[in-house]
């Protein structure tokens, strides 16, 4: 039953793929991108990536496809007819794939218990992290504990992000923008919104805390989180949103969510254990493990969930900017 | 019991490729969209019955996410699409 | 319990036949307003009937309320997202079947007119 | 048959791939060939994770009474180059709109003669 979802699943995306590569229009092209990721999570969820899925479903459909929506309001919707043939990047194309799939037989065949990738390091963390750290979610215990370093230095690159953005393009703060750039007659949209947006905000806390036992964390904690605020700003208007979450505010909270994780790591390091080693923050070990854990959750959930908005923030003020010229 | 919810699954899948296929060839650019948030719901209720099936009911968060998202989509393209088609 | 499987099998069974019938009518329906008619109807009724009969598979639990909230947050975001997709076509000038044809009747008798 | 099935999720990454490979090659749009790109770094995901599926394993989070689970590390390894992939992905795009406030176009053949007149 799972190898049929599998291949059925596997088959509609390989013809979104080829759908995408003929379409001219750039608004359907970014529509069906959001289903391509729609159905790779899906796919995600088939091979037992629960974690993984939920950060594409939220992450790739979610904020990719409102970034890409809000670049295109600004470049134009029609690709013009390109003026070199398609021989040669087809030739390119098949002679790399044609290489690939015959580099792919002798793989280790897909599913197997006994392939080589599932004997050196893996069973290691199956069997130990839940006496290490107790936590019944391995994805998070992994993430947050063992590669606490690496996920550090991964919210510092999201953090980089956000300030390339901002610097490429800044937030246009003028407060008198008469331009009410939200969906302005579409009343019934606005009471939906005023209800849902709670919701989605609460769910996104519930992710944030929940990520130790099912699937969930920081990551998508801030994502979630920041598209209830993106959905705010769309239906009600960038001028509202920006009084209810200045850019300013946003900024300390991004820094302050990277801050609040490096500072776990040196009141380990105080407490005389290794950087991010969250064994010495409590008495009990394990104790310890989950406060690490769970403080580190919510540093990455604050800087992903400022980041993604005022990159949204800096995108929209464009819109506006080329709609008053 | 597990035979009418895998048959369920397959047929929700088959509504999804029918919607899939919707937003492949769509007249206008309406029914593109039209077609795309059909596949959402569906997606949905698909991974509802599949996290049943396999007996994992921590599924339900994802599809809780699969709404939300379907939906800021749906509003987003709708926002933009207005915006960008007087521009034109 | 056997009533409950029961109960539940023919609530999913009729929820897939209404989401069936609407992906039929997606593409059986000639212009896009009946087309969006079609399928936002059926998307509501498909997920109540396929969600309730999960719901009663669940013993009142964490997933109970679970399914509880998608099935409120369908019902509220997706007939609300149609309604928001319709009166975004209607506002972006795409014409009705009915007013097309009239329309291109009218085109033709201005163009007897005018010979 | 099963000589399909073992390799049939491969041979769908290998042709994602090469999908969005050609679309990075021949889309004429800065925008569409972003979309490529995302398509190309999803299907490499992909790769990652049906490597570490285990068939008859369950998703790596502790349940009593299943032993069996699907290897946990390519998630983790995933999981980050999802988020660092939009992080890219956003700047790749403030990049196209600033060449289109430039240049006034996103074409790739039209800008590229744009910079010898300059």
């Amino acid at each position: 039953m799972a190898e049929l979802i599998d291949l059925v699943l596997l088959a509609m995306l390989a013809l979104t793929a080829l759908r995408i590569i003929f379409l001219k229009d750039l608004f359907a092209v970014v529509m069906l991108f959001g289903i391509y990721s729609f159905l790779s999570a899906l796919i995600f969820i088939n091979l037992d990536a629960v974690d993984v899925a939920f950060t594409e479903a939220s992450v790739g459909a979610g904020i990719s496809t409102v970034l890409m929506l809000g670049t295109l309001a600004l470049t134009g919707r029609k690709e013009k007819k390109n003026s070199h043939s398609s021989l040669l990047p087809l030739l390119v194309v098949t002679v790399t794939g044609a290489a690939l799939i015959y580099g792919t037989l002798d793989m280790p065949p897909f599913g197997d218990p006994d392939n080589p990738v599932h004997q050196h390091v893996a069973p290691r963390y199956i069997e130990e992290s839940p006496q290490e750290i107790g936590l019944p979610n391995m994805v998070t215990s992994v993430l947050a504990s063992y590669r606490a370093f690496d996920t550090l230095g991964e919210v510092v690159v999201v953090f980089a992000a956000a300030i390339g953005v901002l610097a490429l393009l800044g937030i246009r703060r003028k407060k008198d923008s008469d331009l009410e750039s939200g969906l302005k007659e579409h009343k019934v949209l606005h009471v939906i919104a005023k209800i849902v947006i709670p919701h989605v905000i609460l769910f996104a806390l519930y992710v944030q805390f929940h990520g130790d036992f099912g699937p969930g964390g920081g990551f998508q904690a801030g994502v979630i989180a920041a598209a209830a605020f993106i959905l705010y700003a769309l239906v009600f208007g960038l001028p509202n949103t920006l009084a209810v979450a200045s850019p300013k505010f946003l900024q300390w909270m991004a820094s302050f969510g990277v801050l609040l994780y490096a500072g776990v790591g040196l009141v380990s390091m105080i407490k005389g254990g290794q950087f991010l080693d969250y064994n010495k923050l409590a008495a009990d070990p394990i104790a310890g493990q989950h406060y690490g854990i769970i403080i580190i959750e919510l540093g990455v959930g604050i800087t992903v969930f400022a980041v993604m908005l005022s990159i949204f923030y800096a995108f929209s003020s464009q819109a506006e900017r080329s709609n008053v010229q | 019991m597990t035979e009418v919810l895998a048959a369920a699954c397959i047929a929700i899948l088959v509504v999804m490729a029918i919607a899939l296929a919707r937003a492949f060839k769509a007249p206008t650019v309406y029914d593109r969209i039209l077609g795309v948030n059909m596949f959402g719901t569906k997606t949905v209720l698909f991974i509802a019955a599949v996290g049943f099936l396999m007996g994992r009911p921590d599924f339900l968060d994802i599809a809780i996410v699969y709404a939300l998202i379907n939906f800021i989509g749906m509003v987003a393209v709708l926002r933009f699409f207005e915006y960008t088609a007087p521009a034109e | 319990m056997f009533i409950l499987d029961i109960v539940s099998s023919i609530l999913l069974i009729a929820g897939v036949f209404f989401g069936f019938s609407g992906a039929v009518g997606l593409f059986k329906f000639p212009d896009f307003f009946t087309r969006v008619h079609a399928a936002s109807v059926t998307d509501s009724i498909a997920a109540i009937l396929v969600i309730s009969g999960l719901l009663l598979q669940t013993s009142f639990d964490l997933n109970t309320a679970k399914l509880v909230f998608i099935l409120l947050f369908l019902m509220i975001t997706s007939p609300t997202a149609s309604h928001a997709l319709a009166k975004s076509a209607r506002h972006g000038g795409l014409l009705t079947l009915a007013e097309a044809k009239t329309e291109n009747k009218g085109a033709d008798d201005k163009q007897e007119q005018a010979h | 048959m099963n000589f399909i099935l073992d390799y049939y999720n491969y041979w769908v990454v290998v042709f994602l791939m090469m999908a969005g490979f050609y679309i990075v090659i021949s889309a004429n749009n800065l925008v569409k060939k972003i979309v490529g790109l995302n398509v190309f770094q999803t299907s490499v995901f992909m790769l990652y994770i049906s490597m570490g599926k285990v068939s008859g394993g369950t998703a790596p989070i502790l349940v009593e009474g299943v032993t069996q689970y699907s290897n946990p590390l390519p998630h983790v390894l995933i999981l980050t180059a999802i988020v660092v992939g939009v992080a890219v992905t956003a700047v790749g795009l403030s990049l196209i709109v600033r060449i289109k406030r430039a240049y006034g176009t996103v074409e790739e053949n039209e800008f590229e003669h744009k910079d010898d007149a300059i």
